[in-house]
């Protein structure tokens, strides 16, 4: 049997899980500047409530729009608390701070919702395409992710809030000098990617399960695929994440073999970077001198 | 006449552990926790002999220089009088020759790598899991019986778990090994999925399936095979094949024919509803787990491994030296612990550490374990 | 003050520390020790020369598998081991400084990360298992003091690792002290101005790199004859992360703060278990977050800042 | 003179542990030219920083008979005062255009802003060439161009110029004073202008201040201000014309 | 032009050689061929309207641009395939447009890394602090304090530079260039941000300097008052082109000069400097 098809085809759906992710990353860099390890963390931690709602009877459409509006709160929330009283913290102080989240939300969903693993509904139906390349799931997941990449991406490139947006990361003080609200503007942002996040997270959990470690290692490969991509642009997250996804799965069953996939990939994308130092779409912010 | 070491009074026992509450294992934190109540249990049942049981379990994330770190402080500042249930094989690995260095008693640990039965080399050092390449021959030699011309494609998790397995597995399969494995592959826990080493298995035209995974990839692998449609026959390592922690999330229609082993009984399998050990424990865990998730398979293997350890001490007596606890240890007589399946036993003699020795295997029908032919022991 | 009182104290006290605590409090100082040298390189890096690693625990392992192999398969005494990791570090770093030239912010930031999760993948990969021991690792043996030295084992590994840490933390300090450390500062500032000022930023980036990950290696074979075991899950991103934490929260850009930094790394994660054993990474975490809210520089800073304000005050 | 529009009484700011300002006292009519004129590090910038509230400041700041000395900055700006900063605080990795559309970015009148885009194109064609251009990558003087254009795009009641002519070319510099001549004239806006070609800003100016390390030490008519000895000699050199 | 060194072009061996430089970012012809010599000792001026090229030019020089086409030579010896950072060592020391300086070092310090291309000593020798180290730390400590002396730096000698005033950050960058002893000194824009008494007192040190460290200087400058008394010979760019070249009496009537870049009545609001 030929396994490059399957190895393609589970590399893609692989590769959209990682992207979804990699978009919320793409959100707050673009928002803030930063890049917040803690977002895999806050992705399943929501994904938890969600869990929690559905299990409780509520309807799985019902659950997912609470659980992205609770995510919004959330990520808005930790910025206008915490990450707000850091604005002049040198940048790894701030990193230090993500981690920190990191750990915290991770350690308080364990022991709050336990360590067992629980199985996550899908929306889309449950076709029992034996021996098809994708599920009916991971066609839906990766349709999910090109939405949201549609989403960001005018949201971003037409929008004057997305402007706004843009411009409070890039320089603070000059958008409060034209009168944007800063505080506000962080705040969404983080509420933003938060609930892209969440939306990542409850099409991840139905594919990888739903338990407190579901996103460590999904937030290894979605920061590749953000840096891959250019960190900032979001096509180059999404094509970033397939690429990861495709890059990891071939490497595994060709070259070297599973044990080793993860390290060669990474050692490919780093090439990619030393030859394309700012990602494959993102572009240079020239300084002058 | 009694007698102690450092750790021992006429008032208290002092037993030491360190445990992944935190990091990448913590789900193995719940051993940690439940043996710790059942300590509690047997202490507001007055302890024995007039002794309280003070169990000082630190959380190591299951990071080696984190397990030295806090057995060195178990032991020479907490002054503890055994090492107790510490989990893993790597935190084991670290203060193995500590232990026995310092000569104290390392007992029942919860990892099943062979190196554990070593009395000669290692006497302060016992287990107290099924040895993991015992069981992996046990299953090897089902395949050699039931399906000789078998294709066999093999999931292991890339640590000393998942080898120590495969090597066991080759082993059993011996000179048949080359020609009937027909692929073999590897991930690591961090993975996020295992589609695409499930991809690579069946393309390489594997009819039988033999998993030495843990549960969250052995959800995967049952839920990823099924609705591929590819119906390889399915072994998998007891420690992963659990009704409630595994079959359960996974749909318990999708692990119909999974084939594994099995020594102790598994809670959530409805054929021990009545049982009344099952109640007793049931009892246990909602008055001193009253949080705890009965889904996980942990609970009664610390149960088990509790009782175990405080009727080693019961057997000291007056005599709470490390020498005579390791001597207690050493010589259990044919124990049957309750939890664990009928004619399942646990012994040991000063030139055989390996406390369980024989496993059951079983196959599973969507609802319940059953059993396949008879016990088999493992040596 | 004087110039060099306030490490002559703090030598002093280090010495006499053996004989006042009991042997594993002796332990856990050596331990210290070892992340203080760990974090003096990425200290270098990151704070002085602002290239960020996400993956220092990687040269961490490099350093404590070249000594515990040397150990085992060619069976050299443990003192002849750190500069081998020294070496292997140094070239390595500077072999790695190399790519990173090209890349930076979360460029590298990814590409330092990529080698931290790379590390416990190759240490267990199979064509390597006969000398790294494969996924069960290497146990080592703890030395006694020589010379008939009235030490024990433990009070005898404390001076040891304290004499090389005393000796890298003063070369490292002169290093840094001079012009060679303003170059490394002036390319983390302005590296365009730092260039057409003829610094040679290629030069001074990579050969920070080495000497960052010299010393970290340095750290990382110490604490692998400190601790005689090596182990690929030792050695897992999380390594690599805490190192971060550790050097930020110390205080990057000063020496000191790699010491405050190990000292966090040692003993912040034993407080925070005490204080909750449920959620022990929450209390981590919390703490973590009261000591960046209250020292943003890192505690070398706001012991300075503190410093400072004492002066003002005293003066009239 | 026409009525007050900005009134500052008693301003003190500074930065961390350091004072700069000690107790400014200064008023801009609405739609005249005020000049602040000091030396090197005197605090003009920080003047117009205090302000705006970019910088820890007390004292008693009144705009258009609102106190602003206690609003954050943005809502300073929402009331129409806008600010060239020293420095320019380009967005450098926005395009030319993307800057101007940020400077209108709390306007809700969209014609007005389009035919504000048209103007400031016309007031500087060299932006209209770049406009698709990173602003990062502009010429110094075009960022200069840039920031007052995008203060302009605000249609603000009062604009407070930190050395608008900063690296301008001489005929560039002639063109910006003019078009600060007609923004007064046309659309009554009231400027506060630090600039250190004195002799430009004390013609367009009706008062003007001098600022010494934080204090103002003088201050009245622009044509008796150019007339003081001390200011001739450091801010217009030669004799006194 | 009592300090000029007319004619001093016309010797046979400019310091100086620029041939044809083209820089290009996109569609953006930001030089176009550029062509001009300076003579050692010359101070030369470089005018433009803005967005003509002059940064560039800079930046070309001190060879931050890497890709161009043309050549550039210093005393004789071709820049093109010589790595950035030996610019300083070759004698070419710069000041920026936009500040420059290292932020968080104090303004000694910021002086000291000037003085990095005359270094000998390695990383080895500065780790185990031989006694060269020591010595040649000494020998630039003096350097250092020279220049501060000489750039009146002395209060804010240990202050962070980041901190300082914009005037004073000139200052800072210009004794920081000075500090690798360069026999060519590229000035942009040193007179922007200062009030006239601060532009005199510039006119005043840049001549000295020029008189005391025997410098060549090209000046980047919109402050034609300081252009004209200082400049023995002026090079004036529009749209990356060479469009005058000569001595600033005859630059400056230029008309299409006047046009495209003085203004009207070429009044220079900047008056001329009374030197
Ligand atoms: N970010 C800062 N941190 C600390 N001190 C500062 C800062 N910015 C300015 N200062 C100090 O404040 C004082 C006033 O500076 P300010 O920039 O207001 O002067 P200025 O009059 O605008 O001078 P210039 O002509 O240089 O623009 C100076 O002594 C300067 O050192
Ligand atoms: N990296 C770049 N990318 C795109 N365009 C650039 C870049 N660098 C310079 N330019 C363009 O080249 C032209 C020349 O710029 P340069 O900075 O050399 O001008 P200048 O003569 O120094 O002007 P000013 O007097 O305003 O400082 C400008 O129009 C600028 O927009
Ligand atoms: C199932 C577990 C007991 C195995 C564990 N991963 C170990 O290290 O041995
Ligand atoms: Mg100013
Ligand atoms: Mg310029």
């Amino acid at each position: 049997m030929n396994t490059l098809l399957p190895q393609l085809a589970a590399g893609l759906a692989t590769g959209g899980i990682y992207a979804s992710l990699a978009l919320a990353l793409v959100m707050v860099y673009r928002s803030t500047h930063h890049v917040n390890f803690a977002q895999g963390e806050m992705a399943m931690f929501c994904t938890f409530i969600a869990s929690l709602l559905i299990e409780s009877g509520w309807p799985y459409w019902a659950a997912f729009f609470a659980t992205v509006a609770l995510a919004f709160t959330l990520g808005a929330a930790i910025e206008s608390v915490l990450i707000r009283r850091l604005r002049h913290a040198p940048v790894l102080s701030i990193v230090v701070v993500f981690v920190a989240l990191l750990v915290i939300l991770h350690s308080i969903a364990g022991w709050l919702f336990g360590y067992a693993i629980r199985s996550f509904p899908s929306p889309f139906p449950q076709t029992g395409a034996a021996g098809a390349l994708l599920s009916a799931h991971q066609l839906g997941a990766v349709g999910m992710t090109f939405a949201m990449l549609l989403v960001v991406y005018l949201f971003f490139r037409h929008s004057p809030l997305g402007l706004q947006m843009r411009a409070t990361a890039e320089n603070p003080v000059s958008s409060r000098l034209v009168g944007v609200r800063v505080d506000r503007m962080l705040a969404l942002g983080w509420g933003f990617a938060g609930s892209i996040g969440a939306v990542a997270g409850m099409m991840i959990a139905p594919v990888v399960f739903l338990d407190v470690h579901m996103m460590s290692g999904v937030l290894v490969y979605a920061f590749a695929a953000a840096v891959l991509g250019g960190i900032g642009s979001a096509p180059g997250a999404v094509v970033g994440g397939f690429i990861v996804g495709v890059l990891e799965n071939l490497v595994g069953t060709y070259v070297v073999g599973a044990e080793l996939k993860l390290t060669v990939a990474l050692v490919l994308i780093i090439a990619v970077l030393v030859a394309r130092p700012n990602g494959l779409f993102g572009k240079a912010v020239v300084v002058r001198v | 006449q009694k007698k102690y070491d450092p750790g021992a009074s006429d008032t208290e026992i002092r037993i030491g552990q360190t445990m992944a509450y935190s990091g990448a294992a913590s789900i193995y934190g719940e051993v940690g926790k439940t043996q710790a109540a059942y300590f509690r249990m047997v202490n507001d049942q007055g302890g024995f002999n007039g002794r309280k049981l003070n169990f000082i379990s630190l959380d190591d994330g299951y990071s080696p220089p984190k397990t030295v770190e806090g057995v060195r402080r178990l032991v020479e500042q907490e002054q503890v009088l055994l090492l107790y249930g510490m989990f893993g094989t790597a935190t084991n690995t670290a203060v193995h020759r500590y232990a026995n260095a310092k000569k104290v008693p390392h007992l029942l640990l919860l990892t099943g790598a062979s190196k554990w039965n070593d009395p000669q080399r290692h006497p302060w050092s016992m287990s107290f899991y099924p040895d993991y390449p015992s069981e992996a021959r046990v299953y090897a030699r089902h395949i050699l019986e039931h399906k000789p011309t078998a294709k066999i494609g093999i999931l292991y998790q890339n640590d000393d778990y998942g080898r120590d397995y495969l090597r066991g597995f080759k082993e059993g399969l011996g000179a048949r090994a080359k020609s009937m494995i027909v692929s073999e592959a590897s991930y690591e826990v961090t993975d996020p999925t295992v589609d695409s080493q499930i991809v690579q298995l069946r393309g390489a035209g594997a009819d039988v399936l033999v998993s030495f995974s843990t549960a969250k990839a052995a959800i995967q692998t049952l839920r990823r095979v099924h609705d591929t449609g590819w119906k390889p026959t399915h072994y998998l390592a007891q420690g992963a094949a659990l009704i409630g922690a595994v079959f359960n999330p996974a749909g318990p229609e999708k692990a119909i024919g999974v084939i594994s082993t099995a020594y102790s009984k598994d809670p959530n399998d409805p054929q021990w509803e009545n049982d009344a050990a099952f109640r007793e424990w049931l009892a246990f865990m909602k008055k001193y787990r009253p949080e705890a998730d009965l889904r996980l398979g942990s609970h009664v293997y610390a149960y088990s491994s509790a009782k175990l350890m405080v009727d080693i001490l019961r057997a000291c007596g007056d005599n709470l030296t490390r020498e005579n606890v390791l001597r207690q240890a050493a010589s259990i007589k044919a124990v049957q612990l309750p939890m664990f399946l009928p004619g399942v036993v646990v012994s040991s003699s000063p030139d055989d550490y390996r406390l369980i020795k024989s496993l059951q295997p079983v196959v599973f029908d969507g609802k319940r374990w059953n059993r396949l032919g008879e016990f088999v022991s493992i040596f | 003050m004087p110039r060099h009182l306030f490490p002559a104290v703090l030598l002093a006290i280090a010495c006499a520390l053996p004989f006042a605590l009991p042997s594993y409090a002796v332990f856990e100082a050596t331990l210290v020790i070892t992340y203080a040298v760990a974090l003096l390189g990425l200290n270098l890096l990151t704070g002085f020369n602002g290239q960020i690693s996400l993956g220092h625990g990687a040269f961490f392992a490099l350093g404590a598998y070249a000594a515990a192999m040397l150990m085992e398969h060619a069976g050299w005494p443990y003192w002849a081991t750190p500069p081998v990791a020294a070496l292997l570090g140094g070239t390595l770093g500077w072999l790695f400084g190399k790519p990173a030239l090209k890349l930076d912010g979360v460029y590298l930031a990814l590409a330092t990360f990529a080698l931290g999760v790379a590390t416990p993948q190759l240490l267990k990969y199979k064509g390597l298992e006969t000398w790294t021991g494969g996924s069960q690792g290497l146990v080592l043996i703890k030395p006694d003091a020589p010379f008939g030295l009235p030490l024990d084992a433990d009070q005898w590994l404390y001076f040891f690792c304290l004499a090389v840490a005393a000796a890298l933390f003063a070369a490292v300090h002169n290093l840094l002290r001079g012009g060679i450390g303003l170059n490394v500062m002036a390319v983390r500032d302005h590296p365009i101005a730092a260039q057409a000022m003829g610094v040679d930023n290629a030069r001074i980036k990579t050969l920070a790199f080495g000497v960052s990950a010299l010393c970290t290696s340095v750290g990382g074979a110490l604490s692998a004859i400190v601790v005689q075991f090596v182990a690929p899950d030792s050695f897992s991103i999380f390594l690599s992360i805490t190192l971060l934490v550790g050097a930020v929260v110390g205080g990057l850009s000063s020496l000191q703060g790699a010491v405050y930094g190990a000292l966090f790394i040692q003993f912040v994660p034993r407080v925070a278990e005490q204080v909750s054993k449920s959620a022990p990474w929450a209390v981590y975490g919390a703490i973590l977050i009261v000591l960046v809210l209250l020292w943003p520089t890192g505690a070398a800073g706001g012991i300075r800042h503190l410093k400072n304000r004492f002066i003002a005050r005293s003066k009239p | 003179m026409s009525d007050v529009l900005l009134d500052v009484r008693g301003l003190e700011a500074g930065y961390g542990n350091s004072r700069v300002l000690f107790g400014i006292d200064l008023e801009v009519p609405a739609a005249g030219v005020t000049a602040l004129l000091g030396a090197n590090g005197a605090g003009k910038t920080t003047t117009l920083r205090a302000l705006c509230g970019l910088v820890r400041r007390h004292g008693r700041v009144t705009f258009a008979g609102k106190r602003i000395d206690t609003l954050a900055t943005e809502n300073i700006v929402r009331l129409g005062v806008a600010h060239v900063p020293d420095g320019r605080g380009t967005f450098a990795g926005l395009s030319t255009e993307e800057n101007l559309h940020m400077g209108a970015c709390t306007r809700t009148d969209k014609a007005g802003v389009r035919e504000d885009f048209e103007r400031l194109y016309e007031y500087f064609p060299r932006l209209k060439e770049r406009r698709h251009q990173q602003a990062g990558t502009l010429s110094g003087g075009e960022q200069q161009m840039l920031a007052i254009a995008r203060a302009l795009m605000l249609r603000p009641r009062l604009l407070l110029m930190d050395e608008p002519s900063f690296g301008l070319a001489p005929n560039v510099v002639q063109d910006i004073f003019r078009i600060m001549r007609r923004v007064r004239d046309e659309q009554r806006v009231a400027i506060l202008l630090v600039e250190q070609n004195a002799g430009l800003a004390l013609d367009l100016a009706d008062t003007a201040y001098l600022l010494e390390t934080g204090r103002i030490v003088l201050h009245g008519p622009a044509a008796a201000v150019r007339n003081n000895e001390a200011v001739h000699a450091a801010y217009l050199g030669g004799d006194i014309a | 032009m009592k300090y000029g060194v007319s004619g001093g072009r016309r010797q046979p061996k400019p310091l100086l050689e620029v041939r044809d430089i083209t820089a290009r970012f996109g569609g953006v012809v930001a030089l176009d061929q550029v062509s001009f010599d300076v003579a050692p000792g010359e101070i030369c001026g470089l005018i433009g309207p803005n967005g003509a090229g002059k940064t560039t030019l800079f930046n070309c020089l001190s060879r931050l641009y890497a890709s161009h086409s043309g050549e550039i030579r210093f005393a004789g010896q071709a820049l093109g395939a010589l790595p950035q950072h030996r610019m300083a060592g070759l004698g070419i020391g710069r000041t920026f447009q936009n500040l420059a300086l290292f932020r968080t070092l104090t303004v000694r310090q910021n002086i000291a890394v000037g003085t990095t291309c005359r270094r000998g000593t390695g990383w080895l020798a500065h780790a185990l602090r031989l006694p060269a180290v020591a010595r040649e730390e000494l020998a630039q400590a003096a350097r250092v304090d020279e220049l501060i002396d000489l750039l009146h730096l002395g209060d804010v000698a240990d202050a962070p530079a980041g901190e300082l005033p914009f005037g004073t950050q000139k200052r800072v960058e210009l004794a920081r260039a000075l500090a690798s002893s360069p026999r060519l000194l590229l000035l942009d824009e040193p007179a922007c941000g200062l009030n006239h008494q601060e532009v005199d007192e510039l006119a005043f040190l840049i001549r000295t300097l020029r008189r005391r460290f025997a410098l060549t200087v090209l000046l980047v400058e919109h402050h034609m008052g300081l252009v004209m008394a200082l400049s023995d010979n002026i090079v004036a760019l529009n749209f990356g082109r060479k469009v005058a070249e000569g001595l600033p009496a005859e630059v400056r009537r230029d008309p299409e000069l006047v046009k495209a870049y003085l203004g009207e009545s070429a009044a220079f609001n900047q008056r001329e400097l009374a030197l």
